[in-house]
């Protein structure tokens, strides 16, 4: 399907939920509302056919934090489509999507890990790069690496 | 059956009292043995790295002493010097006790294999017999040593050599018993002078079914040694180390040692039950040598090139063949090998019976019914190794291989 | 004595004999877990019931030295990812780097020389993935073969770029160095010597009875459930599934050549099992040869990279998503830029962290010993899985 | 006289330190010792690969009487740290340390177990060096070293064992020291 046939259909089957289109060739994106994420990931797959999540960028765009889902169908061959969901820095929560596609299992641990994004409903929301006991969220632009880490100095200049 | 003539009674003459004999029995052969033991173990080290690295393109140990000749001599007191550790949760005795269970239980195999004529510790009426139950012992000590570690990698390998224990011997013991029922004999000593005079005269070219009876005792035999493809009680890219995983410098040694004397131990049995022994197979040959001294120098020649030849086929085995999965062990073994020992053991029987052999002429003689059936193994193999070389030739070469697709 | 049941599992059988499960923790240093892989299993005997994946104990920040370092520098840390494919990681970043720009022409000569190196890069991997895999199984000779094989290639590698391993070759715009006549040569040697030595792997392992007994039927991937965990690459074409974005979305030069995608059959047992995973891989070589052979064949002169790039690079404002067939599946780089020399955020959509995820799925039931062979065949690289 | 005998031994200029017995012995368990270096397999990154290609046919090792690469603990004498060691890697390579029995060696196998290599500034998730964590005998710089900088940080390893003294257990002046800083 064209980017612009899954954008109908998105909003055929969840009016609202769409909050922006962009249907450059190059990276076309669909930004959608985080309280209807869940049901319109359903739709993408079922109706739409995107059976492929392949891959799940957090980003953080300051006030807000960004997860990117590029979804694609297994068997065609075109430039995916890319899902933009937003959610405010304060309280990012995001529904999971992990029993849609389950690649999201460990996309979403790792973006909780490294971009402290928290995608509710997951079953084992746990770091999955970073040690057990880590602290803070690294890939967010505020984050500062710990001076020591169990007594071994961490930062060397 | 008695020996004419051992090593004992060429030292301390006939007519010595039992406690003569007992002493020098311990003198004569103990110390020689656990000398011969180490010296094998030595070896079989060193050739089976030079081996290993020949088939692999490479050269293997050349620094330490000529084409590292010395390698496994400082390897051993390199493992002497080294920190002994006892894991804190292991069970202590229990952990010190089985390298010695396992080294003990391939040393006393040695007692019933025969170096040449009159060259054995004890020619026991019941020797092959002996040697399967004492076998086994070293798995004893396997066991016990994957236990006492407190490791569940050690746990794994040791309930796998047990499970490996139970699965080999049986085929194994249907191959001692074919032997043993053309024999008349269960003496080691019985069995190789049975085999005298031309090379027809050996087991293995006895009847159809002692050539398979060969290959079954053969596969047991890697299993007994945790040679591959049967190497599961250490299998090194699955249970880390296996039994062994815990134990560290002379420990470990004494294991290492243990595996390669079994090695031997099980090439040597091979070469009396089937080779022929201490006779070179051409009937005049071995009547030019006669006994005595020359006898016994020329016999030990023999049997341990024999061995040895055997020792470097399992290493040679070991570094082609991938592993085996425990369930297929279990298969090969119960389901695959056994049935086929039984039928190996009728079938030789029947054989024997409907087809007997003509009387063994002990002075050269046998060079007549047993004729047909070496010149068809012979042929056999003859063929078949020719046939791969042509295969192998027109694979290596791409104009042919074009040529032999199209 | 009946003892009573403190917990049954699923495979034990049900009579009086009391069976109780174990936790085995393999590795993250381990001989056979390819690296620092972790993997908490839950045993009946030999049988594995269950089995949890960890993973991290290689996490070296990729991702957040791309925000730190320029964009020319990132490439240097893209050849640690997946460091058995440094070229191919290099090309996606290149690529993805490139496609910022709006309109930017790579110079022919680069396309080829990137496409020669990512495809000899393809069969050094292989090897590797192949020898590593024989070893699994108990086969150590072949992985010496291999590297045998595979020295050949780094050889080439180091007189094109000085490096053996994570060469920082391919960089936007086009390659680092350009590649005279001799090296030209020895690619077509290494053409000619290599075609016949693929007999010799499936000489030592590919017919192996022991070795096809060990692999066939085991770790079964299904079409649908390799989809839904998004696995890419031999894996995926292990199971069946025609799809390879070096014919199906064509990206640098690739439509030009000639080559067949190889797909599991299931020939020695079910379709998508461990060996179909091996053999897919066994005959990528020979493809990824064939292609070789074509570019250098028709290999033109000019520049090496292109004139547009000089100087610092600076790509213009946004974002851009690219992926490559790597031997491992499909690498992406999603890259936002804000218009400084530094990106705003790197991306990395690694292969070997969807194909590991699904390992606790594929392997329930089996053995300890098929868990090594499951792991060996799905190749992964932890460098890539933990970035 | 106020030098008890102890510290007369531990002297290394004393006679009865150099005695022909124990200088034979010390030459002798250090030959073996040198000539037969098992390394334990612990393969962490790129580095790990550098150093399989040094255990293969081409570079081969096992001609040096290194072949046997070990993959317990137990049976090793030289820990190769080859590749990146991460914080949530940093206990285990402790306790694969420990593990070893001594006298044990440690080398330090290219540039992020060096320093932290690349990864020494913004590396946050990265051990910077691993003399932070346990001693190490020789370096071997590059990214990742060649085989041939691997086999020849063996053959130091190789000169450090030809200095040392069976009856010194605690390997004085040898015993390479932790980083702390």
């Amino acid at each position: 399907m064209t980017p612009e046939k899954i954008h109908d259909a998105l909003n055929a089957a969840h009016p609202g939920a769409v909050l922006a289109f962009d249907p450059n060739p190059k990276l076309p994106s669909i930004k959608v509302a985080p309280s209807a994420w869940k049901a319109a990931a359903k739709t993408l797959r079922d109706a739409c056919g995107l059976d492929y999540l392949v891959c799940l960028t957090s980003v953080d765009r300051g006030a807000e934090l960004e997860a990117i889902y590029t979804l694609e169908t297994m068997g065609e061959t075109r430039a995916p489509i890319h899902v933009r969901v937003l959610v405010p820095r304060e309280n990012p929560v995001i529904p999971t999507v992990e029993d849609v596609w389950r690649t999201a299992d460990w996309h979403e641990r790792e973006a909780w890990d490294l971009m402290g994004i928290v995608f509710e409903g997951h079953h084992n929301l746990v770091r999955i790069l970073c040690a057990e006991d880590w602290e803070g969220h690294p890939l967010r632009k505020d984050y500062k690496s710990p001076d020591t880490y169990h007594g071994i100095k961490n930062n060397v200049t | 059956m008695t020996t004419p003539y051992t090593l004992v009674d060429w030292v301390l003459g006939d007519g010595a009292g039992w406690l003569a004999r007992f002493i020098g029995a311990i003198l004569v052969w103990a110390v020689p043995i656990t000398g011969f033991v180490s010296f094998v173990g030595l070896l079989s080290i060193w050739l089976e790295r030079k081996i290993s690295a020949h088939i692999q393109c490479r050269l293997g140990p050349m620094e330490v002493g000529p084409h590292g000749a010395l390698q496994t001599v400082a390897d051993g007191v390199k493992l002497l010097a080294k920190e002994d550790i006892i894991p804190a949760d292991a069970d202590r005795i229990l952990f010190a006790f089985a390298p010695m269970l396992a080294f003990a239980g391939t040393i006393v195999g040695f007692a019933v294999v025969p170096f040449g004529p009159g060259l054995i510790v004890a020619d026991l009426d019941i020797g092959l017999f002996y040697l399967a139950a004492v076998g086994s012992l070293e798995a004893i000590g396997v066991i016990a040593a994957g236990w006492a570690s407190n490791n569940k990698w050690s746990l794994f390998g040791s309930v796998r050599a047990a499970t490996q224990v139970v699965s080999y011997e049986i085929p194994m013991g249907l191959a001692f018993v074919t032997i043993a029922a053309l024999a008349g004999t269960l003496s080691m000593v019985g069995i190789v002078e049975q085999q005298q005079g031309w090379i027809a005269n050996w087991f293995l070219f006895r009847n159809p079914f002692t050539w398979v009876a060969f290959i079954i005792y053969y596969i047991a035999a890697l299993a007994e040694c945790k040679r591959a493809p049967f190497d599961l009680p250490e299998a090194e890219s699955e249970l880390v180390s296996g039994f062994h995983t815990e134990y560290s410098g002379m420990r470990f040694a004494i294991f290492f040692l243990a595996e390669y004397a079994q090695m031997y131990v099980v090439s040597a049995v091979a070469a009396v039950l089937f080779l022929g022994g201490w006779y070179t197979g051409i009937a005049p040959l071995d009547a030019a040598i006669g006994g005595g001294t020359a006898g016994m120098v020329v016999g030990a020649g023999v049997i341990v090139t024999k061995s040895f030849l055997l020792v470097c086929v399992q290493m040679w085995l070991r570094w082609t063949l991938p592993r085996i999965r425990l369930d297929q062990m279990m298969y090969l073994c119960l389901k695959v090998l056994m049935p086929f020992g039984m039928l190996t053991l009728v079938g030789s029987t029947v054989w024997e019976h409907f087809l007997p052999s003509p009387a063994i002429v002990k002075d050269g003689g046998g060079w007549t019914g047993n004729t047909v059936m070496t010149g068809v193994v012979v042929a056999a193999i003859g063929t078949v190794a020719l046939v791969a070389y042509v295969r192998s030739v027109i694979r290596a070469t791409p104009s042919l291989r074009a040529a032999s697709n199209s | 004595m009946n003892a009573p049941h403190t917990n049954t599992p699923a495979a034990a059988p049900s009579s009086d004999v009391r069976s109780e499960e174990m936790l085995l923790n393999m590795g993250p240093q381990h001989p056979s877990t390819h690296g620092v892989f972790r993997v908490v299993i839950r045993t009946d005997g030999e049988i594995v019931l269950d089995s949890e994946s960890h993973v991290g104990y290689l996490h070296r920040c990729f991702e957040k030295h791309c925000e730190s370092v320029s964009f020319l520098q990132s490439v240097l840390y893209t050849d640690r990812l997946d460091y058995l494919t440094s070229m191919g990681n290099n090309l996606a970043f290149s690529m993805a780097v490139e496609r910022l720009y709006p309109d930017l022409k790579i110079p022919e000569r680069a396309e080829h020389i990137r496409v020669i190196c990512a495809e000899l890069n393809r069969i050094a991997s292989h090897l590797l993935a192949i020898g590593t895999y024989g070893m699994d199984i108990g086969a150590i000779t072949p992985f010496l073969y291999c590297f045998r094989d595979r020295e050949k290639i780094l050889s080439i590698f180091e007189s094109i770029c000085g490096q053996r391993l994570n060469y920082n070759y391919v960089r936007p715009g086009g390659v680092a160095y350009d590649i005279d006549d001799s090296m030209i040569a020895a690619i077509k040697d290494f053409c000619g010597y290599f075609r016949p030595k693929a007999q010799e792997y499936d000489d030592l392992l590919s017919n192996n009875d022991i070795f096809v007994r060990r692999t066939a039927n085991v770790g079964v991937l299904p079409k649908d459930l390799a989809i839904s965990y998004g696995v890419t690459g031999p894996s995926l074409r292990g199971s069946g599934l025609k799809r390879d974005l070096r014919r199906d979305a064509p990206y640098s030069i690739y439509d030009r050549f000639k080559f067949d995608i190889p797909v599991g059959t299931g020939e020695k047992g079910t379709l998508g099992d461990c060996y179909d995973r091996y053999m897919v891989r066994v005959r990528e070589m020979i493809e990824s040869l064939k292609i070789v052979e074509q570019a250098v064949a028709q290999i033109p002169d000019g520049p090496f990279k292109s004139e547009q790039l000089k100087g610092k690079l600076r790509p213009p404002k946004g974002e851009s998503f690219v992926r490559v067939e790597n031997s491992r599946g499909e690498l992406g780089f999603y890259v936002i830029s804000d218009g400084k020399d530094v990106a705003a955020r790197v991306k990395c959509r690694a292969p070997s962290f969807h194909n590991i995820s699904l390992l606790s799925d594929i392997s329930k039931g089996c053995m300890i010993a098929d868990m090594v062979a499951i792991i060996g065949s799905l190749d992964i690289v932890m460098g890539e899985v933990d970035r | 006289m106020a030098e008890s005998i102890q510290e007369i031994n531990l002297n290394n200029d004393s006679p009865t330190r150099d005695n022909i017995l124990i200088t034979s012995v010390d030459q002798l368990v250090n030959w073996t010792r040198r000539s037969s270096v098992w390394p334990m397999t612990f393969g962490l990154a790129c580095c790990a690969i550098e150093m399989m290609a040094t255990g293969a046919s081409h570079y081969d090792i096992d001609r040096f009487g290194s072949g046997p690469f070990r993959a317990t603990p137990r049976q090793a004498d030289l820990m190769i740290v080859a590749g990146t060691v991460s914080h949530k890697m940093a206990p285990r390579v402790k306790r694969l340390y420990d593990q070893m029995p001594e006298p044990k060696y440690v080398m330090a196998m290219g540039a992020c177990t060096v320093c932290g290599g690349p990864y020494i500034k913004h590396g946050y998730h990265v051990l910077k060096g691993v003399d932070r964590l346990i001693p190490v005998d020789v370096y071997v710089p590059g990214c990742p070293p060649r085989p041939e900088a691997l086999l020849e940080g063996l053959f130091r390893i190789q000169d450090k064992m030809k200095r040392e003294r069976v009856l010194d257990r605690e390997r004085k002046g040898l015993r390479p020291k932790l980083l702390v800083e």
